[in-house]
């Protein structure tokens, strides 16, 4: 199915990017373009979802070019989750944003830099093109570097350097490998690929190349052993951007691990799956000891990031049905929990003025709905029941038993205890004790707390109503494991 | 031909690498420069290094190069370009900041304490 | 709507509701009890038959996951138990409270526990009695913190939280891997599949699994530890969920899944063991306690093992008989907390051994603390003293060395009956505080309860045997043999029974009366604290041990990673390399210009001022352009070269100002830099050539090639590929271009803004 | 003083010539080596040429005016590239014809030339900018 709707995603950002440049001066006119922008491309993005669930895959041949030889889209559940997922937590942030942020920020291109990040995420999400995929991964990475850096204050601007060069690294490493994956196979469409990748398993050439991807997205999901440089350079930036960032910008890395592992590297070589699930295991592990270390609200949140992108690899490497759905059942959850996470910590500091857990004290009694939304989002972090990471964790544990990967089990259980432990930490210096002195009451609450309620709400309705959802990445996970299909829906699709 | 082109890129990338795990700002942005100089011609010998024209066509028949991977570079060095600007920005930023060139003064704090 | 489901989910409405009232509105309370009212009432008429017992809520089918209710004898029975006590307890918290405290926040916590707690013993699905069970843990953290800018209050709700939530994890293992081995998470027909479970292999782990949930939550031996921390929550919470009910969650368990688990050998004397320890020692433990609330704590985690060895064996009399020293222990313990909390009200202390004679000052409520007590001791004819007879039973039935220890932990539970009962009565110290006795309404609550046990004393059997007997055979499948009684003639437990008050009523006399010993600390909780300071410093080191800030080892890290994964992979799986994909050979312009990039990429190390070092790096440019140019890519090479002649103005702009430039600061790591370079320079050329040399398929672009004209309209192929095949490319590319611009320009006017404002 | 003038002068006469390169790469870069990329950079090459003889001038400090620029390169991007989406077709489907002009003869009129010149437009604004943000403060 040839559908323009599939690029909207895409343009709608670019678009209100574009405007927002020239009303960069007028915040009001700004937030108003923004929002309305990403209440657009969300509605696009659910139609997409149901779209894909009515008639299958959503293609676009970019200038009606065919594949393999033009650029094309492809949607398939997981792309058309991922978005719509994208574009619930992007707009409950610009509204946060919209409250909070410092007025020279906003006036200082917070906006257009936002916009143009959801369209390399968006683009990254949607693409079925292996260089187009870099690509949108440089539009969002430079995006991303802006937003990091946005305020100049000196922590930031080293810290966005090294991200910068890292990230730069890593992009060196992606050329190398579509450099290698063109040498050997002459083609760049994934679709392609699926059937002229597994000729290369036999000289081994296959398992260069699925190692050197790995790392490409494993840099940008924060995998172990490569995620040293996410917990301070998510430090930096004011925290409803570290929000955006620490729930979406490393997903995109995961997603990609998904789609190419699936579509390629596990059908091609035997040791991807195990390797991916000793990366979880340290993923989760290491990051988690990570949070016990600190003593800052921010910092523990992100190397909480890290530790639950193990889960969602842990789904991956277990590879069956349901342990795909529980993974991207994961990624959803976590996308949503981590980012109202953050804007908690925003509000917290805002408040505050500081993040610091020592200096912290007393929020329950000074702002409880505040209180109570933390709540929720830190138990669902840590994947407690009834809400959203329970039925997604639960899905993991029974996949993994079932698969008998007792190690990995055991660990994500241990890891889940220390993730709850590091939440009532949290809970116990910042919203515990007698009201810590700094406390100003700074206008703009209700709408921050109606931002973080709208995401603690989906987790809680994911979680009492996973039912809603599990059909859905169901269907993701199929639409994962046959890439043959996959395939040959991209191949055979005609052009106008 | 490819001999003397893998060895080019062999040499940018070791070079590009040395010179990125140095501890100087300088030298850092350089070794990038130079590592992506070394993936751009990476790329152009995955084309192939054959003998043929310029992907011009119109010109006579006779045999082209793969006008791929060409594409591919110039969108590369351009978004390079692009990369480059903002972390020379960056570069100059930072130091503004803490006026110091030298990345492990810039290694910031762990925690709060 | 079915009374079971109104019952359910009475608390989890009104808790939110419950939050709208103002602070110091004691109205909240009453909602509260009247809300345990009403659940009450529509569990009696669950019980008399008049409305269904079962209801089917869907949560998520294809996970065999579902909230459905059914409400058979076993879970009406502490459904009973917990609405009742409920009731009771909120109407006491009600006056109970100082009109300073947070009513609505309390009531709200309570109400959110009572419901999670009542989902527990509803639930007909594995699952969904774990998610209450996690809910529990966590309303039971919030109402131990509710004095939280007491540091002793979040110490003990941390605790409480960390053992039973720590516990509920292991559990949850367990339940997925018998609902895997089973084929179901519905209680119902996992109870017939208890054979499939016995061949299993999981059946030893996940039974010890399990056993982990019950022990850490019912704070068993050696997870006893919580409990008395928890005790900083205020009163009523404590009787409520610490002695009545939460402490009891694990106990329901046994008895629930007890027919399905104990297939496993390993279930009934592991738990009953665990129990007859935790009896023993924490009655040892209780003794030695001078504060009423540790003592009650420790006697809490005492009696809750006798319980559960009682219905550790899962047949039907001892379970019954668990049953009843249960509902009894929820009366006297529930009492006698709600009395210490009318001494701490009154007395402004808890301690033994500061208070005054109470007889005289308060004697109402010391008389209800000793008749709670002489229950509790297994006086006769109280309603202790008919459950402890079966349990001395069971165990005189049993291996001699398990008797002797159920008759020390009797012995020992008397001994600190008495002392809290006559303890009080006289009190250690004359000239302590005096209070007087409290308003009707915060005895009237404990009286009850009182009363309650002193019934179930003379009329076991005409009061709870026939719901007994309906539970235990809800419970266990069987059918109870005898009959609750308070005189089962002369037999061996009624002479254990006389020997342990008596023996209790010398130890007291003899050896407490003489000077209370002081408390002991526990190991446990010196493990506790010890195990998360070493835990916490432990990630501290591992973490800052590479968390370096250090970009140069970000780097190293990912070079690392890659290369040593490219190698195993090719040292593992071989690799071909053929020759012959470039025909075109290197004439001396081509050598030339390459030896010039060579040189001009080795002059970058060798630079020795930074302009140096940046005209090195144009020149390699430059090179690359001339290489681009011989190699038939005019477009490379016109791009590349003005590609460097922007980019070098920029960079001197940028670096002219700098200090004077210093090369190889850093000497250490310098040979390990020197290997990753070279192996990712080596590597990369060979994998390209490797690649390149055994392509599988034709390339795309000769579809280009062909199209190029008719169907595009250009000459020039490769600006024709940006623009139209792959114009989606440049549209990002271009994207990269100005978000670029705008980053540079907003860090710059920032750090403008920033410095004018210094 | 000399050096300077010298340097003016040569850039005076320069730049008309490279822009004038820049129109013809420009116009070119469908069927030759050249494009609304390379185009962008000599016309940048010239500015910045400029910026090395007259410096900032008065040039207000702060005023983002090339990221207008910037913005219009892109926007009249993607509307090229959105057009045919108005006609049922993929999003960036190109198109072309050839015209009869009076002393130039045939020309090609491409929807793809005009995409270019939003590249061309962004490039220009992209290192204009950057070269101001980088050399303005000193």
């Amino acid at each position: 199915m040839m559908n323009n709707l599939c690029v909207l995603p895409v343009v709608i950002p670019m678009a209100a990017g574009v405007l927002l440049i020239l009303t960069h001066a007028r915040p009001v006119v700004s937030r108003a373009i923004a929002i309305s922008a990403n209440i657009l491309s969300l509605g696009v993005a659910l139609a997409l979802v149901e779209t894909v669930r009515a008639d299958g895959i959503q293609l676009l041949a970019f200038g009606n070019w065919p594949a393999p030889f033009g650029i094309v889209f492809t949607v398939d559940m997981l792309s058309a989750l991922m978005v719509a997922v994208t574009m619930v937590v992007s707009t409950a942030t610009l509204l946060f944003a919209s409250v909070s942020l410092d007025d020279r920020l906003e006036k200082n291109f917070f906006y257009p830099l936002f916009q143009f990040l959801l369209m390399g995420v968006n683009g990254a999400f949607l693409t079925g093109d292996l260089f187009n995929l870099f690509v949108w991964f440089e539009v969002l990475l430079v995006s991303s570097y802006g937003l990091m850096a946005l305020g100049s204050q000196g922590y930031q601007l080293q810290e966005t350097f090294k991200y910068l060069v890292v990230n730069a690294l890593s992009s060196a490493l992606f050329l190398i490998g579509i450099a290698l994956v063109y040498g050997a196979t002459g083609t760049l469409n994934m679709a392609d690929l699926v059937f002229k990748f597994p000729a290369l398993a036999e000289s081994g050439m296959a398992g260069v190349i699925a190692v050197i991807f790995l790392v490409v997205f494993g840099i940008k999901g924060a995998l172990f052993p490569l995620y040293v440089w996410l917990p301070r350079a998510y430090y930096g930036p004011p925290t409803v951007i570290s929000g955006l960032f620490g729930g979406l910008l490393t997903k995109v890395g995961v997603y990609a691990l998904f789609r190419t592992v699936t579509l390629f590297f596990a059908p091609s070589s035997s040791f991807v799956l195990p390797l991916l699930s000793f990366v979880a295991g340290a993923t989760m592990l290491l990051g988690v000891l990570g949070a016990l270390s600190q003593w800052d609200f921010k910092r523990i949140l992100s190397y909480h990031i890290v530790s639950q992108i193990g889960y969602m690899i842990m789904g991956l490497a277990i590879y069956t049905p349901l342990a795909l759905a529980g993974g991207i059942f994961y990624i959803i959850h976590h996308i949503l929990v981590k980012t109202s996470l953050f804007l908690v910590a925003g509000a917290v500091e805002k408040r505050y003025g500081t993040t610091n857990l020592r200096a912290l004290g007393g929020a329950a009694d000074g702002s409880p709905l505040l209180a109570t939304l933390f709540m929720f989002a830190g138990l669902a972090l840590a994947g407690a029941p009834p809400l959203s990471g329970f039925v997604a964790k639960f899905m993991l544990l029974r996949s993994g038993l079932e698969a008998a990967n007792h190690v990995i089990v055991a660990i994500s259980i241990v890891v889940s205890f220390l993730t709850l432990y590091s939440m009532m930490k949290i809970y116990r210096y910042a919203f515990w004790r007698e009201e810590a002195e700094t406390a100003i009451v700074v206008p703009g609450e209700p709408v921050r707390t109606f931002a973080i309620a709208s995401l603690v709400t989906l987790s809680l309705v994911l979680g009492l109503g996973g039912a809603l959802l599990l059909p859905y990445v169901e269907i993701a996970a199929a639409q994962l494991l046959d890439p043959a299909a996959w395939g040959t829906a991209v191949l055979e699709a005609r052009v106008r | 031909m490819h001999f003397a082109v893998l060895t080019v890129v062999a040499v940018f990338i070791t070079c590009g690498v040395y010179l990125l795990l140095d501890r100087t700002l300088l030298r850092v942005i350089i070794g990038l420069g130079l590592l992506s100089n070394g993936v751009n011609l990476a790329l152009l010998a995955s084309g192939g290094l054959g003998a043929g024209a310029a992907p011009i066509l119109g010109h006579g028949s006779a045999a082209i190069v793969d006008p791929l991977p060409q594409a591919l570079i110039l969108t590369a060095i351009v978004i390079g370009f692009g990369v480059t600007a903002l972390m020379l920005t960056l570069a100059f930023a930072s130091y503004q900041s803490q006026l110091s060139d030298d990345l492990e003064d810039l290694h910031g704090r762990l925690d709060d304490e | 709507m079915p009374a079971v489901f109104l019952a359910a989910a009475l608390p989890f409405v009104v808790s939110p509701v419950l939050l709208l009232f103002r602070r110091p509105d004691r109205r909240a309370g009453l909602l509260s009890a009247a809300a345990c009212a009403g659940a009450f009432a529509c569990f009696v008429s669950v019980a008399l038959g008049a409305s269904p017992a079962t209801v089917a809520l869907p949560w998520i089918g294809p996970l065999g996951l579902s909230f459905s209710l059914h409400a058979d004898a076993l879970a009406l029975f502490f459904a009973l138990l917990i609405t009742g006590v409920g009731f009771l307890v909120a109407a006491f918290a009600t006056s109970y409270l100082d009109s300073n405290e947070n009513f609505p926040r309390f009531f709200s916590f309570l109400m959110l526990f009572t419901g999670s707690m009542l989902g527990v013993v509803l639930s007909s699905n594995l699952m969904a009695l774990f998610v209450f069970w996690e809910m529990t843990s966590f309303s039971s953290f919030l109402l131990i913190g509710f004095w939280h800018h007491r540091e002793r209050s979040r110490y003990g709700a941390l605790k409480a939280l960390v053992v039973t939530g720590g516990g509920g994890l292991a559990m949850l293992l367990g339940f997925v891997m018998v609902g895997i081995v089973c084929g179901s998470f519905e209680i119902a027909v996992l109870a017939e599949r208890g054979a499939l479970l016995a061949a299993s292999p999981w059946a030893t782990p996940a039974v010890l699994l399990i056993i982990a949930g019950v022990v850490t939550k019912s704070a068993q031996l050696p997870f006893h530890l919580w409990l008395p921390s928890a005790m900083e929550a205020p009163t009523p919470v404590s009787a409520f969920l610490h002695a009545a009910t939460m402490v009891k969650a694990g106990l329901f368990l046994v008895a629930r899944l007890g027919p399905l688990l104990s297939v496993v050998p390993l279930w009934t004397p592991t738990l009953a063991l665990v129990g007859l320890l935790t009896m023993t020692w924490c009655g040892w433990l209780a003794l030695r306690q001078k504060d009423l609330k540790a003592l009650l704590a420790f006697s809490t985690v005492s009696q809750l093992g006798l319980i559960l060895v009682l219905l550790a064996p899962a047949e039907p009399d001892t379970t019954a008989a668990g049953l009843l020293h249960l509902l009894n222990h929820a009366c006297f313990k529930g009492a006698l907390f709600l009395l210490v909390g009318v001494l701490e009200h009154e007395l402004h202390t808890r301690d033994l051994s500061l208070m005054g004679p109470l007889r005289r000052n308060m004697p109402f409520t010391w008389l209800l603390i000793a008749l709670a007590a002489l229950s509790m001791a297994g006086v006769p004819p109280m309603g202790g003293f008919v459950s402890k007879e079966l349990f001395l039973d069971h165990l005189l039935n049993g291996h001699p060395l398990l008797a002797l220890l159920a008759v020390a932990g009797a012995v020992l539970t008397a001994a600190y009956c008495f002392a809290l009962a006559a303890g009080l009565a006289a009190g250690r110290r004359p000239d302590g505080p005096r209070g007087q006795d409290p308003s009707l309404s915060l005895l009237l609550p404990p009286a009850l309860l009182v009363a309650a046990t002193i019934g179930l004393g003379f009329f076991p059997d005409q009061l709870v045997g026939a719901p007994m007997a309906a539970a235990t055979l809800a419970a266990t499948g069987g059918s109870v043999t005898g009959h609750f009684a308070v005189w089962h003639g002369v037999g061996p437990s009624l002479l254990a029974s006389a020997f342990a008050i008596s023996m209790g009523l010398a130890l007291w006399w003899g050896w407490w009366q003489k000077r209370v010993p002081p408390a002991p600390t526990l190991v446990a909780d010196r493990v506790y604290d010890h195990a998360l300071e070493q835990l916490e410093a432990w990630a501290r080191r591992l973490t800052a041990s590479y968390m370096s800030g250090i970009l140069w080892r970000y780097c190293s890290v990912i070079l690392l990673t890659v290369i040593v994964g490219v190698a195993v992979v090719v040292a593992s799986q071989g690799f071909v390399m053929q020759d012959g994909w470039s025909s075109r050979h290197a004439g001396p312009w081509d050598l030339a210009v390459c030896a010039t990039a060579i040189l001009a990429a080795v002059a970058t190390l060798k630079a020795r001022t930074r302009l140096a070092a940046i005209l090195a790096l144009g020149a390699s440019g430059f090179s690359l352009a001339l290489l681009f140019a011989l190699s038939a890519a005019p477009d490379l090479a016109l791009t590349q070269i003005m590609v460097e002649t922007i980019s070098v103005p920029l960079f001197l702009a940028v670096f002219a100002f700098l200090p004077p430039y210093q090369v190889d600061r850093v000497r250490r790591a310098r040979p390990l830099h020197a290997l990753l370079a070279v192996a990712a320079g080596l590597g990369t050329a060979l994998l390209l050539a490797a690649s390149r040399s055994q392509r599988v398929a034709e390339p795309i672009s000769s579809y280009f090639v062909d199209k190029s004209v008719d169907a595009a309209g250009g000459h020039n192929v490769v600006n024709v590929i940006l623009v139209d095949f792959r114009g989606l490319d440049t549209l990002g590319e271009i994207t990269v271009l100005g978000v670029a611009a705008i980053a540079c320009y907003a860090i710059i006017k920032l750090l403008s803004e920033k410095e004018a404002g210094r | 003083m000399n050096d300077s003038l010298i340097l003016a002068t040569a850039v005076r006469i320069t730049r008309p010539v490279l822009f004038l390169f820049a129109v013809v790469l420009f116009l070119k870069g469908h069927n030759a080596p050249g494009g609304g990329f390379i185009a962008g950079l000599v016309t940048a090459v010239a500015v910045l040429l400029g910026l090395l003889v007259h410096g900032h001038g008065n040039r207000k400090t702060g005023r983002p005016t090339f990221l207008y620029v910037v913005a219009a390169g892109l926007g009249l991007a993607l509307l090229t590239a959105l057009a045919p989406t108005l006609l049922g077709w993929p999003f960036f489907t190109h198109s072309f014809g050839f015209i009869d002009l009076p002393l130039l003869g045939s020309v090609e009129l491409a929807s793809a030339a005009l995409f270019d010149l939003g590249v061309y437009v962004v490039v220009v604004g992209n290192v204009v900018t950057v070269l101001y943000a980088l050399t303005e403060r000193r």
